[in-house]
């Protein structure tokens, strides 16, 4: 029996959490599977959850968030016939299997979009918590609008430096408005439960948002651009079919394997003009062949960019 | 001769109804009986005093008569109708009003706000103000109660807030009025001032119940008086058929000395000696202006004035601790020794250390932490004296055993070092300050209005320890503003007005009402025309300057 | 900085300014009649989930109002209940408040949804929409004066400007009324008032209940005017920051004007100014979401002298021990 | 003269407080649905029923005695200390400070300079506010809330741009040296041949908090300087007529409170993570409030407190692990405990009172 463990922000955080309850739920449809499901209280438990879980004969293992990578690369040897899988970090152990996402790509690809659709040459990026991983976002989605528009302008906010910074949805809408005085008209939100309120603001103001992680595009059809889906989902449903066979080593859920991208659906097909879906096709295609190299921020904690 | 058997001492002179009538009332507070099974009877007209020794239920009786606690059990008569008083506002509607021995006034409100709080005439504040303000000028005029009213309340000296009390309840148009305690914080002056005026309020009819704990204002002012002890009823007596001596006798059980006795002084070296002294408080208010006086080991000097002319800053600055932000001048020494005012060394605990006692003005606030357990208050100031310490840590044993003797030779009551301060009586809570200071044999002692609000009782007991310490060869400050006190206690007597000494005077040598002259701030003695003849009476107090804020 | 900025900066000013200022004035009514309420934070919060809920499912914002205002309400009570009635400790009951919304909000809000605590979004009149004053546009052409109007004043939803009008009024009620009267001495001495023959329970908890009401305009504000629905601990914390404007304000309504502008302000600056470029240094960002907090204590410490609160304040009033 | 024997007001008053807040926290489980025996039960197995339990709940019970004691101090002094979660965050950087760049060969060496770290970074966190309540008046209420958004980004600053290893996601510092690593409540165990707490995060601080409690309890009843805290938490004219400088008394409880504030840092930084991570308090700086005031501000009280909310923390913890009860219901019956434990224990006190007044009376003649 698999199991999964969420990360703090809890199962219906509207971000990666929720996409991995998705996946798992999904792989329940399909093959009627059962699974246990943790959700974390606090830091202490990181640990024990994972403990208890190797203990009652759970496996494979899967964990959302690089905060386990601490304590799994402790417990891991101690469950050596456990396989375990995370997501959003690199744990080596040979009973590991580290799920990890090209987020920049997904982000340069709605920064393409994003430029291409503004007529102001100015776009937001409203990130959450002020946290590395979100600029890898920022940094990725301000490489692929300056890659269409090399003198265009991208603002850059984040919403706080605490938890509460994933749950403000007003101070979310306030950014994004701030952001629109400026000259914004495509607002890129990696944040949270604070991004539907950037959401929600820019359809209040005419202007066009892009959401995040899950397909958010049905929130307000056509007034959200896009969404810079990461398959998460995705990632635990693969992980819980492969079951105990769980491959160790990375496994890097790219722009070529599925694991980011942009979306378009019936909510936002309007939006999307054939110009700009060749373009992004062959973003695709180029990033694909390593034509265009996506700067990952993690890399050196910098980005060219902006 | 009086009775001492219930109510039967005191009778309507008419067949008319009593003004008041309480029938067995009793009332715990937890385990304490406050009253018990408590009969009075106060014909209208009259003015009825009540006495008793802290703690006896004096004001919890009235503060039942007035609908603030209810009574366990009981019946209340008022103009002879039965009437069950549930809340003061039933009391105000049956006439009542009272004037507690804590003024239940709000400090940042003007006069007249207090006077309309709890009476206004419909939801908006301004016509009951243009109202108010008219029947204000009225009561004024008539009972010469005069208060600005849009003074706030904290801005007014303790006799004037105690006026507004009064008008409060003449604004509810009483008929009844309570007064507890009421010359307590008064200069004899302002007494004198409120007698006349609670006369005049008899003679037009209404009905007046005073505590006190002074019998020469009971037996200058009431028809009749009753007696309480131990939350009962002891006696009821026409105040024309009894003595002081006796009253005191009923209520504390013993023969009390009335007058201080005391030896005559014999002056040794002076201890303290004060080269004027200015203070500038940080409103830039000049609160002293150029003090100098000596006070000699074995002599008591008393400073006599009406409160507010700088007495509290002058102990306080003696004390080691003015208010911050004070400009100060002048030179302090004590035994010949220069002691700073300002800056380094210049705090409490400095003070202590040069061999000075202080008993505050206000033994609540200052003298004693009111949470804290008795014995814990008895080392209050003294916490760093090696007999309290052992080592890093204090050592309770040692406080608790001196606190335990400290309560056997000055008689507190309950004698129970483990009680909060705040659950002892006024005297009780004076005497554990008392004994704190004066055991410590201080070369100079500091005290400030040390009776209070004291029963009789503890009064003599504090005076003697006083007279007992000056005879020990101790210099002691004596600050009341009770000129009996002071005539009585000290050696030299010197009246402090608008931050001056006007004059000293020797106690056998002057009068009451040469005193008040001085404390009103009547340079000289000599007829002067703008001041001949003035007594120190009502009218004068008028233009006493106010305690400013 | 150009004119347009400066607008934009207020205009974004008075509507992060407006739950601080309700909940402030909130605060006041509470604690000018002595009883103290750190619970703002959790009845914003429980205003602000009943009032999405109710709104999503009746589709009214104004069902939504007052279901905000019965949510914060009752907690409201709770707080009134332990420290009136019962004169327990007002500080630990405002924690209590804190914590029972913060964990009722999601509890209920998943039971009901299924959303993990989040409501869903509110659309069309479910939503208090944007007020256009009249003349904003006729005016807007007016140097100056007619930016400002049809910019900043104009264009809010209605609580806003109930929370402005709730400015003068509270000033007048409490200082122009009977009730006002009262209220101020039950919470400077409220032995005063009992004496005086006024119940100093009833007026104690008709003060709690307005705060209630206050508190319940402010979160249902933050979840239907500000946002479309509620999301988890979506107060942020303003509840603390009302509360600090209410000290800063030392307990008077145009102060709190003041002091809940001040801290609208300031937020506002931060979020234009993500990174300010001094000339010599940048500050980060990071420290520019600070800056509303550091500028708060260096004009505290700097110009705001010591806040005496009610005399009677936190105390449960206590006659007989 | 005391109205009921002490030993009710202590023991029984609490105790009925505490089944009430169980009884409403029984009522909302049954409206969402769940079965309240079976949240209780799992609750008290979780955290009492096995020495894994104890492991947890003793952990947690750590963090909060110390925000809870460094609560109790500072409202000892009058002063209402908000700032116990900026306070403690600032102690975990002057944890990971010492460790990280001080050569410790063993925890022997690296606990006291850890402690002292932690404190002194608390402490100093403290410092800005005590000063500024005490000389310029500004409110410690306000300035302590504050403190805690400005430690939070400060603490954001230094891990993401100066501790965070490069290439690391996680907003959080390096490991601290083997060398560094506290021993655990269970390894202690285990020295002396008993299986107890395997694979919990109870380590030594446990001692330490329990001798941080009777510390402060000296401190605070029988010190000369617990004694002016005392005073001027009581009464300003009183201390000054005392010799007691408000001022140097203020600044000095603050440091001490932010200090034992700090100190927490040892337990979850130090003792459990190993590391610093970002938001490593997780709201204990709050919870001491509630611990502080529910324990009467008294180190007993206190230590009692925590090990109330560290078995709520922990049952709770594993009610939302294992049933399908969502973990906010934990949340919720805290605040119930604090509610009626805290705020409405006189809803129990007065009948109770009556009722010895009642029993009494009959003896007494
Ligand atoms: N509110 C109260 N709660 C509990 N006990 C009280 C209360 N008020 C008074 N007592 C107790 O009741 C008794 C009578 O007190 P009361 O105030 O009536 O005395 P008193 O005669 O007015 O004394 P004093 O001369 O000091 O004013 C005292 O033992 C006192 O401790
Ligand atoms: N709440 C209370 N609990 C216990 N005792 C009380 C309480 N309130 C008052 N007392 C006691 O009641 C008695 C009288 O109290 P009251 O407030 O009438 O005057 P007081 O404090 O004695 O004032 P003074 O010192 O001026 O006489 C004192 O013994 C006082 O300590
Ligand atoms: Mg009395
Ligand atoms: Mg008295």
């Amino acid at each position: 029996e698999p199991a999964l463990i969420y990360d703090l922000g809890g199962k219906f955080d509207k971000s990666f959490n929720e996409a991995a309850f998705n996946g798992a739920q999904r792989w329940v449809e399909e093959t009627g599977g059962t699974y246990k499901e943790l959700e974390m209280q606090s830091e202490a438990q990181r640990e024990q959850a994972l403990r208890r879980l190797a203990e009652t004969g759970a496996n494979p293992i899967v964990m959302t968030g690089f905060a386990f990578g601490d304590v799994l690369t402790k417990i891991a040897p101690d469950y050596p016939d456990t396989k375990f899988a995370i997501i959003d970090m690199v744990v080596e152990a040979p009973n590991v299997q580290s799920i990890v996402f090209t987020e920049e790509q997904g982000s340069y690809l709605a920064g393409i979009m994003a430029a291409m659709v503004s007529q102001s040459g100015t776009v937001g990026f409203i990130g959450g918590m002020d946290i590395p991983l979100i600029h890898k976002f920022e940094c990725g989605f301000a490489q692929g609008f300056k890659s269409v528009k090399a003198d265009g302008n991208v603002l850059i906010n984040y919403t706080g430096t605490t938890p509460a910074a994933w749950n403000d949805p007003v101070k979310g809408g306030e950014l994004a408005r701030a952001q629109k005085s400026q000259g914004a008209d495509v607002i890129y939100a990696a944040a949270g439960g604070t991004g539907i309120g950037v959401l929600q603001a820019a359809a209040d103001e005419g202007i066009l948002s892009i959401g995040v992680d899950s397909n958010q595009n049905h929130l307000h059809p056509g007034k959200v651009l896009t969404s810079m889906v990461k398959r998460v989902d995705n990632a635990v449903f693969d992980a819980f079919t492969t079951g105990t066979d769980l491959e160790p080593g990375v496994k890097v859920m790219d722009l070529a394997a599925g694991g980011v991208d942009v979306a378009v659906d019936e909510a936002n097909q309007s939006l999307v003009t054939p110009e700009i879906q060749a373009a992004i096709d062959d973003a695709k295609a180029k990033i694909a062949s390593g034509e265009i190299a996506v700067h990952d921020y993690m890399a050196d904690n910098t980005c060219p960019a902006s | 001769m009086a009775t001492t058997t219930g109510d039967k001492g005191v009778r309507p002179a008419s067949a008319a109804p009593a003004a008041i009538e309480l029938r067995k009332i009793s009332k715990a507070f937890g385990p304490v009986q406050a009253n018990k099974d408590i009969d009075l009877l106060v014909p209208k007209g009259t003015i009825h005093g009540i006495i008793g020794e802290n703690g006896a239920g004096k004001s919890t009786l009235m503060s039942i008569l007035y609908g603030f606690y209810k009574p366990d059990s009981g019946e209340v008569l008022i103009n002879g109708q039965p009437i069950t008083i549930t809340d003061s506002q039933t009391a105000i509607r049956a006439g009542i009003g009272m004037v507690f021995q804590h003024f239940k006034l709000v400090q940042n409100f003007t006069v007249l706000e207090n006077i309309i709080l709890g009476a206004e005439d419909g939801a908006l504040l301004r016509p009951s103000l243009a109202k108010a303000r008219g029947v204000l000028k009225q009561l004024a005029a008539e009972y010469q109660l005069n208060v600005d009213p849009d003074e706030t309340i904290e801005e007014l000296s303790v006799g004037h807030q105690q006026r507004v009390e009064i008008l409060k309840a003449l604004y509810r148009q009483a008929d009844i009025l309570i007064l507890d305690e009421p010359t307590g914080v008064l200069t004899p002056a302002e007494a004198d001032h409120l007698f006349r005026i609670l006369e005049g309020l008899r003679d037009e009819g209404k009905t007046i119940i005073l505590i006190t704990h002074k019998l020469r204002e009971i037996m200058e002012i009431t028809d009749n008086v009753s007696v309480m002890r131990r939350g009962e009823m002891v006696a009821s007596v026409k105040t024309a058929e009894t003595t002081p001596e006796e009253l005191a006798e009923l209520m504390v059980g013993r023969k009390v000395l009335l007058n201080v006795a005391k030896g005559a002084a014999q002056p040794g070296q002076p201890i303290l000696e004060v080269r004027d002294l200015k203070l500038v408080d940080p409103d830039g208010v000049e609160r002293l202006r150029g003090i100098s006086f000596d006070i000699r080991a074995g002599e008591i000097v008393g400073i006599a004035g009406v409160s507010g002319n700088g007495q509290t800053q002058l102990l306080e600055l003696l004390g080691g601790y003015p208010e911050s932000g004070s400009k100060i001048s002048g030179t302090v020494k004590v035994n010949g020794k220069e002691i700073p005012l300002m800056g380094r060394g210049a705090d409490a605990a400095e003070r202590r250390e040069n061999g000075i006692g202080h008993v505050p003005e206000d033994r609540q606030v200052e003298g004693l932490i009111m949470d804290f357990a008795a014995w814990e208050n008895v080392a209050f100031g003294y916490h760093h004296d090696p007999r309290y310490n052992r080592g890093l840590l204090m050592d309770h044993a040692a406080i608790r055993e001196d606190a335990e003797g400290k309560f056997e030779r000055f008689d507190v009551r309950p004698r129970n070092t483990n009680l909060a301060a705040r659950n002892f009586s006024g005297g009780n809570q004076q005497k554990i300050v008392v004994a704190r200071e004066i055991e410590r044999n201080p070369d100079l002692l500091l005290i400030g209005q040390p009776t209070r609000g004291v029963d009789i009782g503890a009064i003599e007991f504090i005076h003697k320890r006083i007279v007992e310490l000056r005879d020990a060869g101790k210099a002691v400050l004596l600050v009341s503003v009770e000129l009996d006190e002071i005539l009585s206690l000290s050696d030299r007597i010197a009246v402090m007005f608008d931050g001056r000494i006007m004059g000293e005077r020797l106690p056998g040598q002057t009068t009451t009402g040469e005193l008040g002259l001085l404390m009103a701030g009547v340079v000289d003695t000599e007829n002067t025309p703008d001041s001949a003849g003035i007594p120190p009476g009502p009218k004068h107090v008028e233009e006493l300057p106010e305690e400013p804020a | 900085m150009d004119f347009a900025t400066i607008l934009q900066i207020l205009d974004s000013a008075v509507r992060l300014m407006t739950p601080l200022l309700l909940a402030c004035l909130a605060g006041l009514y509470s604690e000018r009649a002595g009883v103290f309420d750190i619970g703002l934070e959790g009845k914003m919060l429980m205003a602000a989930f009943t009032a999405a809920a109710v709104a999503y499912a009746t589709g009214s914002a104004w069902l939504g109002l007052l279901a905000g205002v019965a949510g914060s309400l009752s907690l409201s009570l709770i707080h009134g209940a332990a420290s009136i009635t019962f004169r327990g400790n007002q500080l630990i009951s405002g924690v209590a408040i804190n914590f029972l919304a913060s964990g009722l909000t999601v509890l209920l809000g998943q039971k009901i949804f299924g959303l993990g605590g989040r409501t869903p979004p509110l659309e069309g009149p479910a939503r208090f929409g944007e007020i256009t004053l009249p003349f904003a546009n006729a005016l807007r052409d007016v140097p100056f004066i007619g930016p400002i109007y049809a910019n900043v004043i104009s264009g809010h939803t209605v609580l806003v400007y109930i929370a402005f009008l709730c400015v003068p009024l509270t000033w007048w009620v409490l200082f122009r009324t009977r009730f006002g009267l009262r209220l101020r001495a039950v919470g400077e001495n409220p032995a005063s008032v009992d004496t005086a023959g006024v119940s100093v329970t009833r007026l104690r908890f008709i003060a709690v209940a307005i705060c209630g009401i206050l508190c319940g305009l402010a979160g249902a504000y933050l979840a239907t005017g500000l946002s479309a629905g509620f999301v988890k601990e979506m107060t942020a914390g303003r509840g603390f920051i009302a509360l600090a404007a209410l000290i800063f304000a030392k307990w008077r309504p145009w102060t709190a004007l003041g002091a809940t502008f001040l801290f609208g302000l300031l937020e506002a600056i931060a979020n234009r100014y993500p990174n300010l470029d001094l000339g010599i240094i940048t500050i980060p960002s990071i420290f520019m979401t600070a800056l509303p907090y550091i500028l708060t204590v260096i004009i505290l410490a700097g110009f705001v002298g010591r806040a005496i609160p009610p005399r009677a304040g936190g105390e449960p009033y206590v006659k007989e021990r | 003269m005391d109205k009921m024997p002490k030993w009710a007001d202590v023991i029984l008053t609490p105790l009925i407080s505490l089944l009430l807040a169980m009884a409403i926290s029984a009522i909302v489980i049954l409206a969402i649905g769940e079965s309240p025996w079976e949240a209780l039960t799992t609750m008290i197995d979780g955290a009492l029923g096995s020495s894994y339990g104890w492991g947890f709940t003793l952990y947690y019970a750590t963090n909060f005695i110390f925000t809870g004691l460094a609560v109790s101090v500072a409202y000892h002094a009058g002063l209402f200390n908000i700032g116990g979660e900026g306070q403690a965050a600032m102690g975990g950087l002057g944890v990971a400070l010492v460790l990280l760049y001080l050569p410790l060969p063993h925890w022997l060496l690296a606990l006291p300079a850890a402690m002292v770290g932690a404190a002194l970074f608390g402490a100093l966190w403290a410092l800005i506010p005590a000063y500024l309540q005490a000389k310029r008046g500004s409110h410690i209420v306000i300035t302590t809330i504050m403190f805690n958004f400005i430690a939070a980004a400060v603490l954001n600053y230094v891990l993401v741009n100066l501790l965070r290893p490069v290439g690391s996601m996680d907003p959080a510092s390096a490991r601290f040296p083997e060398s560094t690593h506290l021993p655990k409540l269970s390894d202690m165990a285990l020295n002396f041949g008993i299986e107890w707490g395997k694979n919990t995060p109870a380590n030594i601080t446990f001692f330490v908090a329990l001798a941080a409690c009777l510390i402060v309890w000296l401190l605070i009843w029988r010190t000369r300087l617990g004694y002016e805290i005392r005073v001027l938490g009581k009464s300003e004219p009183g201390a000054l007529y005392a010799g007691i400088n408000p001022v140097k008394i203020t600044v000095i409880t603050m440091l001490i409170s932010g200090g034992l504030a700090g100190l927490m840092a040892i337990n979850n930084v130090m003792g459990e993570a190993e590391r610093l991570l970002l938001n490593a308090v997780e709201g204990a700086g709050f919870i001491g409030i509630a611990v502080a005031l529910m324990g009467r501000n008294h180190p007993v009280g206190v230590l009692l407190a925590a090990l109330l909310f560290g078995f709520l923390y922990q049952g709770g913890g594993e009610l939302a692990l294992w049933t399908t009860i969502p973990r906010e219901l934990i949340i919720v019956i805290q605040a119930l405990v604090i509610l009626f434990t805290g705020a409405l224990d006189n809803m129990v006190r007065i009948p109770l009172e009556r009722l010895f007044l009642a029993i009494r009376k009959p003896g007494r003649p």
